[in-house]
């Protein structure tokens, strides 16, 4: 069969045709909204008309099997709309509230797993990892699964004094908003890369290769017509394997995961923040990362039981203090949680005013 | 098909979290390059490594990105997956969907691809994961067609995405979902043919809440925001006070203070108010957003490389977004424009602003310094002075000694 | 005469023979003090001794002969003890309380001023201007009495919300803790220096004047065996100038001074703050300064009607925010106020949060 | 004498605050040079501009530092200012004084140099305000034959220098007094013989009011500080309750929220103190420090040149401070030995350990990383790792293995 004829820079389809008939009826015109439980919520139009909305957990890899099957179950209830969330969950949405209950008794007969709202924990955001990925150092996929299996009650029906956001990021360019979230699993790279030589002059442009590297560790090797780099500034970022594909620096035995936590996006009672490394190496442990997990897990706990209602993770920690959330979480505090990059002279304490 | 013996990933089968390796295993059941990409994970997670080479430059006819080249080390060994490129569909504003629509995109990328998709990926794309080369201009032919276009990849403007806005909220400040669209058809050119120095992405955010995170991973952070008071139900207000304790959860938790209720009335002092929308979004019955609407615009996010992460700095406290989105749409071309001319290659705006100054970018933007950009003004007195500042404040004075009042 | 014979390495004089009988006796055993008014104090040790303190105003330059005064004052009420504080005033220390009346009514007599003690405004640390530096782009000691009379009343009578510390800096060298003062005057050039080509070789090292720049606006000039600035890199700090007699970069007319506000010293609530960049330029008007001393008694009068009690400068600025500082001090927001020097990351604005 | 018009810096002898050019002019009736100062000083405020030279290099045999070195440009108009030297004069701790010493010091100041003082300077030396370079020699043998030695300038120890502390202060958590003495006489070598890449200054503060500005100023701040709980008289709580709004001015004003006041009892959580010293400074009678007591030791503060202001830093969070004060001796030479091994010309320590890092610092001076020493962890994951480090992570790790218990 022929091809059709192809379009260019026609941009995506306009979003008004994909809204259901309640949206284009109260566009814009939203009054308030409630949560009625971890999977369900409720927006009421200034028209009266209401909306309510079921989540569903997502892996974010779809089969299209998986996307017909979301399909299957709009057209059941939804009229055949459905939307999807920027964290990846899929949404179901029905104006009729007759058919709220039908539908979640579908989902769950199906095996969808429902939550995800309110003050809880839902889907991560995360990077493609060894599944499609060239730069990955870990698998982020299998991070997220292994996770969220530990943590599913948060999603499910458990409640936490405000939102936990994690993230998974499989090396350090961090796809994603990973950079700011309550609680952030990074992948890392622990030795200086090589370089093959004889490879470099071909693949390799030596001013980009210099520009790369953040801590000015790569200088020019004239001898090898390549570059070296200075073990002692390479903090291993890997931009330098980004930009010249003849520079290794994967290592299965030395990469592994480093934790930061306390960041956040939005502007509720205190600024965006960046998440801070408190867990500076774990091995790499594929298929489950157990311990990886189980610090995620404890450190969700430790925010669970001291953190006011209200408080995100980075909230309560710039509270109590960093040194109480190193005592009251047990973490080992390292030379690496000093920042001796960009921001050392502002995250330096600079008074005598701390707790013991 | 081969059938592959996958004992690690296996493992990542079990559990109540929705399975990722089941989704690969259920495409890999009648599709070989999925099949062949399940084997693939077992090897990584065998020996801890991943396979993939850099991407290599793939793509349709006439655009410079839209597709990213990915190529197996071990294609040998996985032929499936010796080419296994992606294909970013350029997704509708607010990721909302017909069944229609999504059968449609299924059907063809059956035809062509995996069978796997990510809903979405990162920049906010319908990935499409893994075909080959010469499936490319098909696939684009096909999905072009009906109505669906590339998204962007490499040194271009991103695809633009945005938060479900005035879909679904209550609070937004602006069409988020109509200026996304807007700002998407404008500017399709810089999208599909890469000419920038570097990536560059813009997000656009309802309210303070950020739910797309704009403020974190856009070059171009657009926030709603607005100016007047803050709309009080004092009725619904009473029905809070029944189940909350609103001094405890709301008062002490405003981080101006500018709030206190007695009991009996809530009051705001609206002129200290940062409009952070905590008391906003705990009472959404009781509180509304003032009427005076529009957006504060951020720029510079992004991750740690090169220098380290950056969060969007406030370059215009306030700017109205209403159709036909001319001067969002100016600005962004006046910014472009200084970030052509100043930055080197890989250089995200972000990083220019700090090598160059933000008075160069604001001047070249046509934008004043107001104190509204800044948590606090600079600590060390090295500044540079203008001739032309100097010759203002010596005009000042001048006319400060004709007056006799000072101005400072 | 013969000269006595010169000692060497022998340090200062122990203290102890300094001490008056009252405080030898209760030494590292005081129990608490009052403020008795703006010019005196009483400390009471565990014994029940008392020492009252009567703090004297001082220019910090002083003659012999004013010192020898102080010394008849100390003899006669003081048993021939007195001291002198970290901000340069002169402290008279009398454990019997007949003597605190007398003593008062004497130093008013001759003119001394007393005053400075708790919640005011008390000496100006300062530095040596055009009396005795070389670097200086302003008299530090004028610019001080000009001040300190206009605010006089703040240190002999009237109070504020806390202590406002002031200081007074000839050029950006800073000499003295003027980087974190309530309100600071730090002398500026606004022009990039001029190099006298034929003296440099003689009387310069070139790696050093080039290290010596903080923009690294500084490079070689082979053709003049000299040193070029770029204009465009140059914020005039003079550094240059100070390594090197012959770059020079005073010129009368284009000198002036900045101020800078909101920094703090102790720990008390919230930990040390710099002062930061309200005002960035006012030309050099000796012998008095008025817009400088009108520019400060205006901002110490928005503080007074405005801070909470025990509120220092920076944190009522902090609580407030530096924008609502703006607009309650009408002072005009610059380009200058914008960091892009080295904190530029810590001090641009990362959320939509401001107040109008 | 020549009489100089000075109709300038007369306004300067107007007004209540005592005026300096009312004490050079004292001095100038009897004394040619600061006769002359005045005069000179009247011409830069004529023209606007300083007239001083750069310093040579003049002092006293055997000594590298104390006297700096400075002559005027207009010298022929100013003879009497042609050489105006500083003579440095360590000062006594605490700045305490007989007047039989004062007065001796004055009448060998008439003797040699211009009569005029500055009591004191930025460092805390007696400065004594322009000499001619032939009387100096003269100057030491009388000053130092009754006791008195000079200070220290260029890239030296400079002349430490300490609050009141236990001389009249009830809050002073050691004895800055005896301390600052102490190590004034340990390194009179290293102060008088500049043999550093730069200055180096020590302040001690007996407690967080910080009274001589050391976390500002001082290359090593060695600021008071406690363990244990604060000492609370009940009874002086209520006499305090009659004058001041406990709750408003005190617990409202805790930094870290730790305490409480029902109108009969003050409670303080002492374990979430950060002893910041506001309400023991506000109830003066009431509240006391704890009872195990030292101090807090932070590194490198400076003003702006070169690149920008420094606080400094908190290395070891808690050292007692006890006579022979052998620790802390043992630690600054420490700290000076990794400096000299470390600095180029110039350099202060605060941006050598910039430079270098922190944790090559800490481990040259055999302190470990503490969560005190940060306000908060570093934000980008660009990190050093050594294969120590590495090896102790999997040696943890193989641990847990056998125990079966994570350690985090």
């Amino acid at each position: 069969m022929a091809l059709p004829q192809r379009k260019t820079d026609i941009g995506p389809p306009h979003f008004e045709q994909f809204l259901p008939p309640v949206i284009k009826k109260n566009y814009g015109k939203w009054k308030y909204h409630e949560v009625l439980s971890h999977n369900t919520m409720v927006h009421v139009a200034e028209s009266g008309d209401k909306l309510w909305t079921v989540r569903v957990a997502s892996p974010r890899i779809l089969s299209t099997d998986t996307i017909r099957e979301h399909c299957d179950i709009a057209e059941k209830y939804c009229g055949g709309y459905l939307r999807y969330t920027t964290r990846n969950n899929a949404e179901f949405l029905v104006s009729d509230e007759k058919q709220l209950e039908p539908l979640k008794k579908d989902l769950a007969s199906r095996g969808f797993k429902m939550g995800g709202i309110g003050y809880g924990i839902t889907n991560v955001v995360h990077t493609q990892g060894w599944v499609h990925c060239h730069s990955a150092a870990t698998d982020a996929s299998g991070l997220v699964k292994a996770m969220m299996d530990e943590l599913f009650e948060y999603f499910e029906s458990k409640s936490l004094p405000n939102k936990v956001r994690l993230a998974v990021a499989c090396c350090v360019n961090m796809c994603g908003a990973v950079h700011c979230s309550d609680i952030a699993v990074v992948a890392v790279h622990t030795k200086v890369p090589t370089v093959k030589h004889d490879l470099f002059k071909n693949m390799c442009e030596l001013p980009t290769v210099i520009g790369s590297c953040p801590t000015r560790a790569i200088s020019p090797d004239p001898a090898n017509k390549s570059v070296k780099i200075n073990p002692d500034k390479c903090m291993y970022c890997g931009n330098c394997f980004t930009v010249c594909p003849p520079i290794s620096i994967k290592d299965p035995e030395r990469d592994g995961v480093a934790i930061v936590v306390g960041g956040k996006i939005n502007s509720l009672r205190s600024n965006p923040k960046f998440s801070k490394l408190v867990i500076p190496y774990i091995s790499n442990e594929p298929p489950r990362w157990p311990k990886v997990v189980a610090a995620i897990k404890h450190i969700v706990e430790v925010y669970a039981a001291n953190a006011r209602k209200h408080e995100r993770m980075g909230e309560w920690i710039e509270r109590i203090g960093w040194e109480r959330f190193f005592s009251l979480t047990g973490i080992d505090f390292t030379f690496q949680s000093i920042d001796d990059f960009t921001f050392m002279r502002d995250t330096m304490r600079t008074a005598s005013t701390f707790k013991w | 098909m081969k059938k592959y013996n996958t004992p690690l990933i296996d493992q990542l089968e079990k559990g109540p979290w929705p399975s990722f390796v089941t989704e690969m295993k259920k495409a890999g059941k009648t599709n070989e390059m999925a099949n062949d990409a399940v084997g693939h994970l077992e090897k990584c997670y065998t020996t801890k490594m991943g396979y993939w080479k850099h991407g290599g430059i793939v793509g349709v006819l006439g655009y410079g990105g839209g597709v990213i080249g990915r190529y197996s080390e071990i294609g040998d060994e996985f032929p499936g997956v010796a080419h296994f490129h992606t294909v970013r569909l350029n997704q509708p504003s607010g990721f909302f969907y017909t069944s229609k629509a999504l059968r449609e995109i299924c059907d063809i990328w059956d035809k062509y691809g995996s069978g796997l998709t990510n809903v979405h990926g990162s920049t906010g794309d319908l990935v499409l994961l893994g075909t080959k080369t010469d499936a490319l201009e098909a696939i684009f032919a096909e999905y072009s067609s009906r109505g669906w276009d590339l998204g962007s990849s490499g040194s271009a403007l991103r695809t633009p995405s945005c938060c479900v806005g005035p879909g679904r909220c209550e609070w937004t400040m602006y069409d988020t979902l109509g200026l996304n669209y807007a700002l998407t058809q404008e500017f399709q050119d810089e999208m599909h043919r890469p000419t920038f120095s570097y990536k560059f992405k813009i997000k656009s955010s309802g309210c303070a809440c950020d739910c797309v995170a704009s403020i974190a991973r856009a070059d171009m952070s657009i926030i709603g925001t607005w100016k007047g008071d803050i709309q009080i139900d004092q009725n619904e207000v009473k029905n809070y006070a029944s189940k909350m304790n609103i001094n405890a959860e709301i008062i002490n938790m405003c981080p101006t203070q500018c709030m206190s209720y007695d009991g009996k009335e809530l009051k705001i002092n609206n002129a200290e108010c940062s409009r952070c929308m905590h008391c906003i979004a705990k009472m959404t019955k009781a509180l509304k957003p003032g009427k005076e609407r529009g957006a504060t615009i951020c720029i510079g996010s992004k991750a740690p490389i090169v220098v380290g992460s950056l969060l969007s700095w406030v370059i215009v406290p306030f700017i109205k977004i209403e159709e036909p989105y001319t001067e969002v749409k100016e600005l962004i071309r006046k910014i472009w424009d200084w970030w052509d001319e100043n930055a080197k290659p890989r250089e995200r705006i972000g990083e220019v602003i700090e090598m160059k100054g933000m008075r160069s970018f604001l001047e070249a933007i046509g934008v004043p310094p107001m104190p509204q950009q800044i948590k606090e003004p600079r600590k060390d007195p090295f500044m540079f002075y203008t001739e032309d500042d100097i010759a203002s404040y010596k005009a000042k004075e001048a006319e400060e000694k004709k007056t006799g009042k000072y101005k400072f």
